[in-house]
């Protein structure tokens, strides 16, 4: 039997790299893969701590996820297009519109 | 009295509704709508003349009493009358109106519909503050006030109106908010809005404290006391005629009624002990504001800060807490909202003309103008307190008073008077005498309108510097028992008088 | 067994994400996030959730990954390749990574698991795991099920809307 | 006996008529209502004073006033010996102005401002002496201020006029800011300001002191010395003086009625008047007399080299006013009164005459371009001889009369009193001395003007010699009412005042009055012989005097320099202090700095904080992530 601990600290280290990526890449859209990453991560915590914690709530709620990851993913890449037409590029740092 | 209308709601409201209702006369309409405010404001004068005939002097009780229930759940009510002290406010409120429609009547050429709305809703408001007998309802009126004077000096005013108009409404809602803060816990406290209640009650002294110095911001700020003067010169220099005498004549007095009115009777303790401090700050403003007017070469400016000056003298009459120092201050409000008022009304007269405020622009205009010159001669003696104008009767009862309270404050508080001297009679020679400043060679002389207008306002200077009795009458009883509150306590458990003004 | 198995996804997982970050060309990226989702939907599969591990495959390596494959083809970014992968501030998504990765697994200790629910291994077998998640989606989480089918919708409108060309 | 209501009241309504009437219907008849009301006035005062005569005195409230708290004050009336005295004083001096300048303003563009003004004065004047209490005195005391500044800045388009009239008046505020205060402290000494009670109450609280500023002052002279403040202004006595000589920018008849007759000597009478008070005090009594003497000598030194035909007199005024406070001091106050009467006349008739002169020369004003004029203008030259030997004291006249008895009063009263003799004494030399020359340079010699001036010279018309006749007339004659004993007099006039005034005993010998006298008319004499002996025989003496003395003279000249001092001390530091210290630190840089300071902090602030919103959307993501991260550790530190 696995223990719970185990899918806990994958979850973890695949979300800190989805985290590291995020914070780190130039491209857009590996960025937006690394946002995957991430709730991948919280995906596999929450679908381990379901099955041993006997509840399939937390199994909800992965589904969930999962539509709002497609949701996201559609409306991000298509910010990524209107911002490529607009401003030639996929790098996010020379992207500074939201400047105050 | 029964005089068949509920007086004080009448004069409040006819300005209001109808100041709003001048909004359905249509576009190019102006004679049409100045008419209409010269009627509104004169009709309220008249509906207001009860106050002054059927007054009974002879009781400190609120009169023309109206009461209703606002807003149950909390206790709010619309509750309003006059005593002594606010008395005399609401009619000079209800008279400087209808001159400062008169005066505006050629010299707004724009948007004049909101202008005149503006006026007339400012009277309104005005006199609901004199009125208010509820906290709540006061504090609604006060800031009523704020929005159209914003609006006056906002957007009829001189080059620098902008600037001149958000310092004006950010010095006067500072201080306001901190107002509406003690009167929240005020209400939280004791339960009540009721002023009447509330000045009968005693609160502890600490909070008192508290209270006393949250009021003190609001008032302060409006009177205005010597720390937080510098509204006053650019909101009075760049308001038009009009709105500089509404702001010299009433607004500013708000800030001593409401001294009178909250700071004395629901603090007295706090008051008592504030006492050295505001003496203090009132000497300052007296002599501090008198000599800024030697240096300023703008004719409205040194006109505001003489206001600073003589505001000095009606706070340290009303801290002098005795007798001959509160009439004195209360008398010296009336005062000043005649004499500065006539004299913005009079510099108004010449800068329509002109479009000059600068000093240096005038020289010899008596020689142009001799009727005016008359005028102004009459105001600026008025001003530096002339015995037989009503100028002396203010400062000489509020130096007694100031004297006996405290000595040193009494003795350079009659140092203003030389100051006040000195700058009035150097502003009436640069302005009057000497050689025809040749840019004023043309200048028209006075029509009978204006002469009018100045007409009404000189007879009240001789009236109350001969006989002020009609005034002082007035406020004897309310102030009699406003300084038992404030040296005995609550009025009940006074039975044992020590007197109140013994020797010194 | 079952560790030995867990072993060798939970390690592929941790390899694959890394190489997505990793990879300097975009194509790659998706391609090994396509592997990483295989791997994540056999571990679903250990914890009995046949169900999500298909849904796993369906919608993310079937539809969301491809959707990312047409917009970096459509957008054609050759020269990224040549270009610094990592912003300059690398360094502190690094720092902050990591703070956050320690944070969390400090914290992995406080979770418990006496609180049991209905749905026992058994009790899951018994109603096969699609029916019973089906059960609770429907009548539990009807109203969120109906207002993910919203959010979807907006979704679409807004990527069409924003994706289109400006019609002038 | 309510007909006195009609004294004051009379001139008041006449003031209105001009005033309202004045400039579109009454114009160059301005001189009508004004006149017959001060004549109707003067008609009314003698009638007072007969009644005064038989010992009916008055004193009657008209309406009150001022009523607040303790505090009331009426508008009142108190007719006695004194007040009648003044009465016709200012009533007859007052209505011969008004017929001289009928002839003197003629033709004047502000006829009808002239003679309302003058007719306001003539109120005030008689509000002043007629006070039953101490603010309507305060009243009458402003008004004669206020109508004093309007006639010196009468011709306002001049600049040196206008700045008179306005140094007028400030300078008095100085001592009115004294005064102000003698009257509250007054009022709560004694809780009344009407005179009779605070005269009955004051003997009891003379020894009453209080302290101010750490020192014990004794109550009484304290309230001496504060309203005494008021009288140093108002009569022009040493250091607020300056203003008196610089009054003569106004026209002429108002120097002589309102700065040499009337108003100037208000300080005299109102130290007389409140007698009682100032008896009480020897402190404040001996303040007085030095005052009165110092100033005395003082303006008669400065009045030695002065060409201004007019300052010389302005300053022989002050002069004389010092004689009258030297009088007071000495508490021998009727014998400042009767100076005060017969100094009336005379100082009026010098001054008309003066104006006789500058008509004439067509407001030429220096004496070194006059001379030789008694050939053109015989009237004002006899009738301006007589006033000078009146004013220096020939015997017979009225000047010797009343200088001689202050003289006397002063030097056997001891003490200060003969300090004050001393100087007065050198004083009446000096006088002598100003005053002929003054007549010497103006109507001795050959001329000195333009050829256009002396074709222009001429006598005034009859409407200005008349005035003039009459108050020569007393000049000559008013002092008789007060012959002393010693000369076979009855000294009726102190006799008359006693009742107000007291009646001191003089306690020294006859042979002292003697000497007092001899010593007053031979100094007068020589006074009079050295003038001759400068400005006729020998002219160039005085010249070389100035050469020699050059510092002295310049002194004198520049009239010891107090202007400049007050220039220096007064004026200019209240405007540098206005100018830079509170507009340009106080009010400009410290208070709107904060004002203006809090808005920009907050600006400045703001500007530094949106720094951190540099748009680069890692950067949020990272402060998100921190964020997490901190929330993580805050509940494991706080929940282990």
């Amino acid at each position: 039997m696995v223990p719970l601990h185990w899918y806990l600290w994958l979850g973890s280290v695949v979300f800190a790299i989805g985290m590291f990526g995020f914070l780190t890449k130039r491209n857009v859209i590996i960025m937006l893969l690394s946002i995957e990453l991430m709730l991948n991560g919280v995906n596999i915590s929450l679908v381990a701590l379901s099955h041993y914690m006997q509840d399939l709530r937390g199994q909800i709620l992965v589904f969930f996820i999962i539509v709002v990851a497609a949701a996201e993913a559609a409306i991000g890449l298509a910010i990524v297009i209107a911002l490529f037409r607009n401003k030639a590029t996929a790098h996010v740092d020379e992207i500074t519109g939201m400047k105050g | 009295m029964d005089i068949g209308y509920p007086l004080l709601s009448t004069v409040i409201f006819l300005p209001i509704l109808g100041g709003l209702s001048l909004l359905l006369i249509g576009k190019g309409q102006e004679g049409l709508v100045k008419w209409a405010s010269l009627l509104i404001s004169l009709t309220t004068f008249v509906l207001a003349l009860p106050l002054f005939t059927g007054f009974d002097r002879t009781t400190h009780r609120m009169q023309f009493v109206e009461r209703k229930p606002w807003i149950p759940d909390w206790g709010i009510e619309y509750y309003i009358g006059v005593d002594g002290i606010s008395v005399l406010f609401v009619l000079l409120s209800v008279l400087i109106t209808i001159l400062c429609v008169l005066i505006s009547w050629d010299s707004i050429k724009t948007k004049v519909k909101e202008f005149y709305i503006s006026v007339l809703l400012i009277e309104g408001a005005m006199i609901g503050v004199f009125c208010s007998l509820d906290f709540f309802l006061f504090y609604v009126f006060w800031e009523a006030m704020l929005i159209p004077m914003y609006l006056i000096i906002g957007v009829w005013g001189g080059p620098r109106r902008l600037y001149a108009a958000i310092k004006f409404f950010l010095y006067t809602l500072v201080g306001s908010v901190l107002m509406l803060v003690g009167i929240i816990v005020l209400y939280l406290k004791t339960g009540t809005f009721n002023i009447l209640e509330l000045s009968a009650m005693s609160l502890p002294v600490s909070l008192q404290l508290w209270l006393f110095w949250a009021f003190f911001a609001a008032f302060a700020v409006k009177v205005p006391m010597f720390p937080v003067h510098t509204w006053l010169p650019d909101a009075h220099t760049e308001a038009p005629t009009a709105g500089s005498v509404i702001l010299a004549a009433i607004l500013i007095k708000m800030g001593a009624y409401g001294f009178l009115r909250f700071s004395l009777p629901l603090f007295p303790e706090a008051a008592l002990a504030m006492t050295p401090v505001m003496l203090g700050l009132s000497v300052v403003a007296i002599i501090y504001g008198g000599l800024v007017c030697f240096a300023q070469t703008d004719l409205k400016r040194l006109i505001a800060y003489s206001s600073v000056s003589h505001m000095g003298f009606v706070t340290l009459g009303i801290f002098a807490l005795n007798a001959q120092g509160v009439e004195g201050g209360i008398l010296q409000m009336i005062n000043h909202g005649i004499v500065t008022g006539a004299l913005f009304l009079c510099v108004g007269i010449v800068y329509e003309r002109t479009h000059s405020r600068e000093i240096a622009d005038y020289g010899g205009l008596a020689t142009v103008m001799p009727v005016y010159a008359g005028f102004f001669m009459l105001f600026t003696l008025a001003s530096i307190g002339l015995p037989g104008l009503n100028g002396f009767i203010g400062e000489f009862l509020i130096i007694l008073g100031g004297f006996k309270a405290k000595k040193l404050a009494g003795v350079l508080a009659a140092t203003g008077v030389i100051i006040g001297a000195g700058y009035m009679l150097w502003l009436y020679q640069r302005l009057f005498f000497n050689e025809l400043n040749e840019k004023i060679v043309r200048i028209e002389p006075m029509q009978l309108k204006e002469a009018l207008t100045l007409l009404c306002l000189a007879v009240l200077v001789l009236w109350i510097g001969v006989y002020p009795e009609t005034f002082l009458g007035f406020m004897h009883e309310s102030v009699g028992h406003l300084l038992k509150r404030v040296h005995y306590g609550l009025p009940d458990s006074m039975m044992a008088v020590r007197s109140v003004i013994g020797g010194y | 067994m079952v560790e030995l198995f867990f072993g060798y996804l939970a390690g592929a997982v941790v390899v694959l994400s890394l190489l997505v970050v990793f990879s300097r060309n975009a194509v790659h990226s998706v391609l090994w996030m396509l592997l990483m989702f295989l791997h994540m939907a056999g571990l679903y599969l250990l914890l009995n959730a046949e169900f999500l591990a298909a849904t796993q495959v369906i919608v993310y390596a079937g539809a969301i990954l491809v959707l990312f494959l047409f917009v970096i083809m459509l957008l054609n970014i050759t020269e990224e390749m040549r270009l610094e992968q990592f912003t300059v501030g690398w360094p502190m998504g690094v720092s902050v990574s990591l703070g956050v990765l320690i944070a969390m697994l400090a914290a992995l200790s406080g979770f418990r698991t006496d609180l049991k629910g209905p749905w026992s291994i058994e009790a899951v077998e018994r109603t096969t795991h699609t029916k019973a998640l089906g059960k609770v989606l429907y009548t539990e989480y009807m109203l969120p099920f109906e207002i993910a089918s919203l959010v979807l919708l907006v979704a679409i409108v807004g990527a069409v809307y924003l994706a289109k060309k400006r019609l002038r | 006996m309510q007909y006195y209501l009609l004294i004051p009241f009379l001139p008041l309504g006449a003031f209105f008529v001009n005033l309202l009437l004045g400039r579109r219907v009454v114009r160059g008849q301005a001189h009508w209502p004004s006149t017959l009301a001060v004549l109707g006035s003067l008609a009314v005062s003698v009638m007072v004073l007969l009644d005064v005569l038989e010992g009916r005195t008055l004193n009657e409230d008209l309406y009150r006033w001022i009523l607040s708290g303790d505090f009331q004050v009426s508008v009142g009336f108190l007719i006695d010996q004194l007040t009648a005295v003044m009465l016709i004083v200012v009533t007859s001096v007052s209505f011969l102005v008004h017929v001289y300048s009928i002839g003197y303003m003629h033709g004047d563009p502000g006829y009808y401002r002239f003679y309302a003004y003058l007719s306001l004065f003539t109120f005030s004047m008689l509000m002043l002496v007629m006070a039953n209490n101490f603010l309507q005195l305060y009243f009458g005391w402003e008004a004669v201020g206020l109508c004093s500044y309007l006639l010196i800045g009468f011709w306002y388009q001049k600049r040196s006029a206008s700045d008179a009239g306005k140094k007028a008046f400030i300078v008095n505020r100085f001592g009115d800011f004294g005064f102000g205060l003698g009257v509250i402290m007054v009022f709560l000494t004694f809780g009344t300001l009407y005179y009779l009670p605070v005269f009955d109450n004051a003997g009891d609280l003379a020894a009453r002191s209080i302290n101010i500023l750490g020192l014990e002052v004794n109550l009484i002279t304290l309230i001496a010395l504060l309203l005494f403040c008021g009288a140093v202004g108002k009569s022009a006595q040493i250091p607020l003086h300056v203003w008196l000589p610089d009054a003569m920018e106004g026209p002429t008849p108002v120097s002589a009625l309102i700065h040499a007759a009337t108003m100037v000597t208000a300080g005299v009478f109102m130290v007389a008047r409140l007698n009682p008070l100032f008896s009480l005090s020897p402190a404040a009594m001996d303040v007085v007399a030095l005052v009165g003497g110092v100033t005395a000598l003082f303006a008669a030194t400065i009045a030695l080299v002065q060409n201004d035909i007019k300052r010389v007199i302005a300053y022989s005024t002050i002069s004389q006013l010092g004689y009258m406070f030297m009088a007071c001091g000495v508490g021998a106050f009727a014998a400042g009164i009767f100076h005060l009467y017969t100094h009336a006349y005379f100082k009026a008739l010098l001054f008309l005459c003066a104006g006789s002169v500058m008509h004439a020369m067509g407001g030429e004003v220096d004496m070194q371009r006059m001379g030789g004029l008694r050939r053109y203008m015989p009237v004002t030259y006899v009738t301006m001889l007589i006033a000078s030997l009146s004013i220096s004291g020939l015997p017979g006249l009225a000047g010797f009369f009343s200088k001689d008895e202050i003289l006397f009063r002063a030097y056997s009263a001891g003490g200060v009193g003969v300090v004050v003799w001393v100087l007065g004494t050198v004083s009446a030399l000096l006088t002598a001395f100003y005053s002929f020359r003054l007549v010497f340079l103006t109507f001795h010699g050959g001329f000195r003007g333009t050829e256009e001036q002396r074709h222009h010279l001429h006598e005034s018309p009859k409407v200005m010699t008349v005035p003039l006749m009459l108050l020569c007339a007393g000049a000559i004659a008013a002092g008789w009412v007060g012959i002393p004993p010693l000369l076979g007099g009855g000294g009726q006039f102190s006799e008359f005042l006693a009742p107000v005034l007291g009646h001191p005993e003089a306690e020294a010998s006859h042979a002292e009055e003697w000497m007092t006298m001899g010593l007053s008319v031979l100094v007068a004499a020589g006074g009079v012989l050295l003038a001759l002996l400068f400005y006729l025989r020998n002219p160039e003496i005085p010249v070389r005097l100035a050469e020699r003395f050059r510092p002295l003279y310049s002194l004198l000249w520049n009239k010891y320099y107090v202007d400049e001092l007050y220039d220096a001390v007064v004026v200019r530091p209240t405007i540098f202090v206005a100018r830079n210290v509170i507009v340009g630190f106080t009010d400009g840089a410290l208070i709107e700095g904060v004002v203006n300071g809090l808005p920009g902090l907050v600006g400045w602030l703001g500007a530094r904080v949106r720094r951190i919103q540099d748009g680069l959307l890692q950067h949020y993501g990272a402060v998100m992530a921190l964020g997490l991260f901190l929330i993580f550790a805050i509940a494991l530190i706080t929940l282990s």
